[in-house]
C-alpha cells in the first residue's frame, strides 16, 4: 500500500461539490501545499470546515477569497474581511459553531457517538432549532456529529505508515478531522520511516491516514 | 495609568495563586503583566496549550506557536501541547478557573454579548461560549461605556454569548458583582461619584453601605 | 488440525490486506498465526494500542505491555499506544475492519450471546459490546455446538451483547452468512454431510445450490 | 504548591465511603503503592471504578478480596472470581459497564458534557432503565457522565507540576479518570524537574493532578 502521492495526485482524488475538513487554527498551520494545490485546481463549491477562516492571504483564507466555499462551517472568521463580506451578500452560508462544540462534534463522528451534550450555547442563537436534552435536572444542548468527505490535515513528522507526529500549537484540530472523514490526506513536514516514531509518540495512528503528501521540505 | 491598564491591573488581583486562567484578546491579554511575581498562574490558550508565556520576542518568532489571537507567543517550563478537543474539555469541563473577557453588553442577569453585532459585525463566538459556560469564574474586563452607550445593561439587547455567566464586572469606574439581586457595586475609583458610575450604567447598581475604594488610577 | 485452527485458518481467509482488525481472546487469537505472510494487517489491542505483534519470549515479557487478556505481547514498528477513549474511539467509531470473537449463542437474526449466563458466569463484557457494534465486520469463531448444545440458533436465550450484530459464523463445520433471510450456509466441512450440520443447529439453515466444500481437515 | 508527597500522607486523604477511581487494566498497572496502601489502612466502603478488579492478588483485586468495596463499576470481573462470589452473594454491587462506555462516561464527566450517546448496549440489558435518543432516525443509548472523589493514576515520567507521561500500554483509562475527580494522585515511576518533560509529550497536564507520590524507584 503506497501512501506517499505526490500534491497533484492527492488532489486529484478532491472533487467539487465534496466537504472537505482542513486542520489549523488561524493558519498556523493549514497544510499550505495542498490548500495551494487546491486554489490552482480551482475546485469549488466546497463544504469547507475549519476552526476560522484564516486570512485573507494564508492557507484557507484564499479559497474564500477566490470563491470556492459554497458552506463554511467554523467557530470564528473576524480575521479574514472577505468571509463576512460572502456572508453578507449571501454568496457563501456560514455556519458558526462554538469552538469547543465543533471539536467536540467532529470527534463524536469519528467515535460513533450519535451526537454531543453540551451546555454551550444554551439559551442563545445556537440553539435555535435544536434539540434540548435534560439529564439529571440539567439542560443539554443536542450538537449533531460532523464529518466529511475529506480531511486534509498537517504533521510535522510522518511514517510511511501514516502516523502522525504534531508540534506545538499546530496539532489543533487535526487529529479530530483524521477520525470524521472518509478520505484523509496528511501533509508533513517531514517524512520518517516506519520505526523512527516511539509509539507513544505518535498522536494519530496511521489507520486513519490514506495518503501523505510531503510538505515544507 | 490608562483605563485599560488600570482595569487590567486590578482584574489581576482576582486570580489566586495556583489558578489556571484564560485570558481574552486584547484588554485581558494585559492581565499577565500585572499577576504577582510569586504566584504560580498558568494560562491557558485555547487554541491548544497551558503555560503560556509571554510574547516572542522580535526575530524569535515561531511560527508553530501562537496563541487563540494569532499573536506569536512562548511556552513556559512545564507548559503542555494538545489537540483541540481537550483544549474545550479542559474549558468546558471547569478545570479553568477563571476567564478574563471582554464584553459588548452585560446584564443584570449576569448575560453577557460578546460576538456579534446582526447585519455589522459577526466574527462569530470562537471559543468564548464555552469559556464563559465552563470557566468557575467569568470576569468582564471592558471599558464602562461606548462612547457614552450603556454597555451595562438591564437586559442585553444583542444576541447572547451566555445566559446567567457573569460573576464579576471590572471597569475603569468601579468593581461590580453579579448577585442574584443584580449589580453589585462593591469598589468604586475615586475619581468618581456613585451618581457618575450609576449615570454611565444602564441597570440600577446595588450600593452596600460599606462601598470600597479602588486604588487611585494616577 | 484440530477444530480451533482450522477454524482460525478458515477465518483468517476473510481478512484483506490491510485490514485493521481485533482478535478476541482464545480461540479467535489463533488467526493472527494464519494470516499471508505478505498481507499488512494491523491488530488492534483494545486495552490501548495497534500493531500487536506476537507473544513475548519468554524471559522478554514487558510489565508495561500486555494484551486485552492480559497475556504478554509485543508491537511491531510503526505500532501506536493510546488511552482508552482513543481505543474505543477507534473501535465504535467503525475504523475497525473485522473483529472475531467467541459466542456463547448466536441467532438467525444475528444477535450475539456472549458474556453472561445469569446465575453462572457474568465475567462482565469488557470490549465485546462496543467491538460487535463498532467494527465493519463481525465474524464469530466458534465450536458448532457446547457439548452437544446447539449455539446457533432461532432466539438466543442468554442475555445479548448486541442486537443484528454478526456478519459471519465460522465453525469446525461450515462458514455461515447471516442474512436478511436467515443462516445461509455457504461452506461445509467435506468431513460432514449438509444433514450433520443441520442437526447441529437450532435454527433452520438456507443450503444453496452451490454450496462450497472448505480445505478438508486433516 | 508542594504537589509531591508520601504515600502515607496521599493516603490519609481518601476517606470511607468515597467514590474511587483506579487507573490500570487487568493489573497492568495499577498504582500499585498506593492501593497496597489502601488495603493497609482498611478504607472501607469504597466504591470502585476501574476497568476491571484485576487479579485477586494483584493490585485493585486486593481491595475487593478484602472487602473493602461497597460497589464496583466496572467492564470486566472474570479474571477475579472473589468479584463474582461477593456480586451473587449480593456483599457487593456490580454495575457492569461496556469498555468504551465506561471510558467516554468519564471523559464526559471531565468534559463537562451531559452525557454519552452511544450505539453499544441497545437491546441489550445494559440499555435497561436508561433513555433512548433518536439523532437522525438512528437510535443511541444515553449513558451519563461518571465522576470520582477521587482518582489513583499511575504514571512513568511525572514533572513536579505534575505533568504525566504515560508509558505503553499502562496508559488506558489512567488519562480520563485524572479529569474526572475531585483529588487527583498520581503514583509516578520517576519524578523529574519541571522542564524535563517536552510539552509535546505530556499525555495527562499538571493541573489535572493534586499530589504526586513516588513509586517503583
Amino acid at each position: 500500500m503506497k501512501k506517499v502521492v505526490s500534491i497533484k495526485e492527492a488532489v486529484d482524488m478532491i472533487e467539487d461539490g465534496m466537504s472537505i475538513m482542513i486542520g489549523g487554527f488561524l493558519g498556523c498551520k493549514n497544510p499550505f501545499k495542498l490548500v495551494d494545490a487546491l486554489v490552482e485546481k480551482g475546485v469549488k463549491d466546497i463544504t469547507l470546515i475549519a476552526n476560522d477562516s484564516s486570512f485573507p492571504d494564508v492557507g484557507i483564507g484564499k479559497l474564500i477569497v477566490n470563491k470556492q466555499v459554497k458552506k463554511l462551517i467554523a467557530s470564528h472568521v473576524g480575521t479574514n474581511k472577505e468571509t463576512g463580506r460572502q456572508m453578507n451578500s449571501g454568496e457563501m452560508e456560514v455556519e458558526l459553531v462554538p469552538q469547543g462544540t465543533l471539536a467536540e462534534r467532529i470527534r463524536a463522528a469519528g467515535a460513533g457517538l450519535g451526537g454531543v451534550l453540551t451546555p454551550t450555547g444554551l439559551g442563545t442563537i445556537v440553539a435555535e432549532g435544536k434539540d434540548i436534552i435534560e439529564v439529571d435536572g440539567k439542560e443539554y444542548l443536542l450538537e449533531k456529529p460532523l464529518k466529511a468527505d475529506v480531511a486534509l490535515i498537517v504533521g510535522a513528522r510522518v511514517d510511511k505508515k501514516g502516523n502522525v507526529r504534531y508540534t506545538k500549537a499546530t496539532r489543533n484540530f487535526n487529529p479530530l478531522m483524521a477520525t470524521a472523514a472518509d478520505l484523509v490526506i496528511v501533509e508533513a513536514d517531514e517524512i520518517v520511516e516506519v520505526g523512527d516514531l516511539d509509539p507513544d509518540d505518535v498522536m494519530t495512528p496511521g489507520i486513519f491516514v490514506d495518503y501523505i503528501v510531503g510538505g515544507s521540505e | 495609568m490608562d483605563d485599560k491598564n488600570y482595569i487590567a491591573k486590578r482584574v489581576a488581583q482576582e486570580l489566586n495563586d495556583g489558578d489556571v486562567v484564560n485570558l481574552g484578546i486584547g484588554l485581558p491579554t494585559l492581565v499577565a503583566n500585572y499577576i504577582p511575581q510569586e504566584y504560580e498562574i498558568t494560562l491557558q490558550s485555547e487554541n491548544g496549550f497551558l503555560g503560556m508565556g509571554p510574547a516572542a520576542e522580535e526575530g524569535k518568532e515561531d511560527p508553530c506557536l501562537v496563541n487563540a489571537g494569532g499573536m506569536h507567543v512562548t511556552i513556559n517550563p512545564g507548559g503542555v501541547f494538545f489537540d483541540s478537543a481537550d483544549s474545550f474539555l479542559i474549558i468546558r469541563g471547569g478545570h479553568v478557573d477563571a476567564t478574563v473577557l471582554g464584553a459588548l453588553e452585560v446584564d443584570e442577569k449576569g448575560n453577557l454579548a460578546n460576538w456579534m453585532i446582526p447585519g455589522k459585525m459577526v466574527p462569530g463566538m470562537g471559543g468564548a461560549m464555552d469559556l464563559v459556560t465552563g470557566a468557575k469564574k467569568v470576569i468582564v474586563a471592558m471599558n464602562h461605556t461606548a462612547r457614552g452607550n450603556h454597555k451595562i445593561l438591564k437586559e442585553c439587547t444583542l444576541p447572547l454569548t451566555a445566559v446567567n455567566a457573569v460573576d464579576l464586572i471590572v471597569t475603569e469606574m468601579g468593581v461590580m458583582e453579579v448577585t442574584d439581586k443584580g449589580i453589585l457595586l462593591t469598589e468604586i475609583n475615586p475619581k468618581y461619584s456613585v451618581e457618575d458610575v450609576q449615570n454611565a450604567t444602564g441597570a440600577t447598581l446595588i450600593v452596600p453601605e460599606d462601598l470600597k475604594e479602588m486604588e487611585p488610577q494616577d
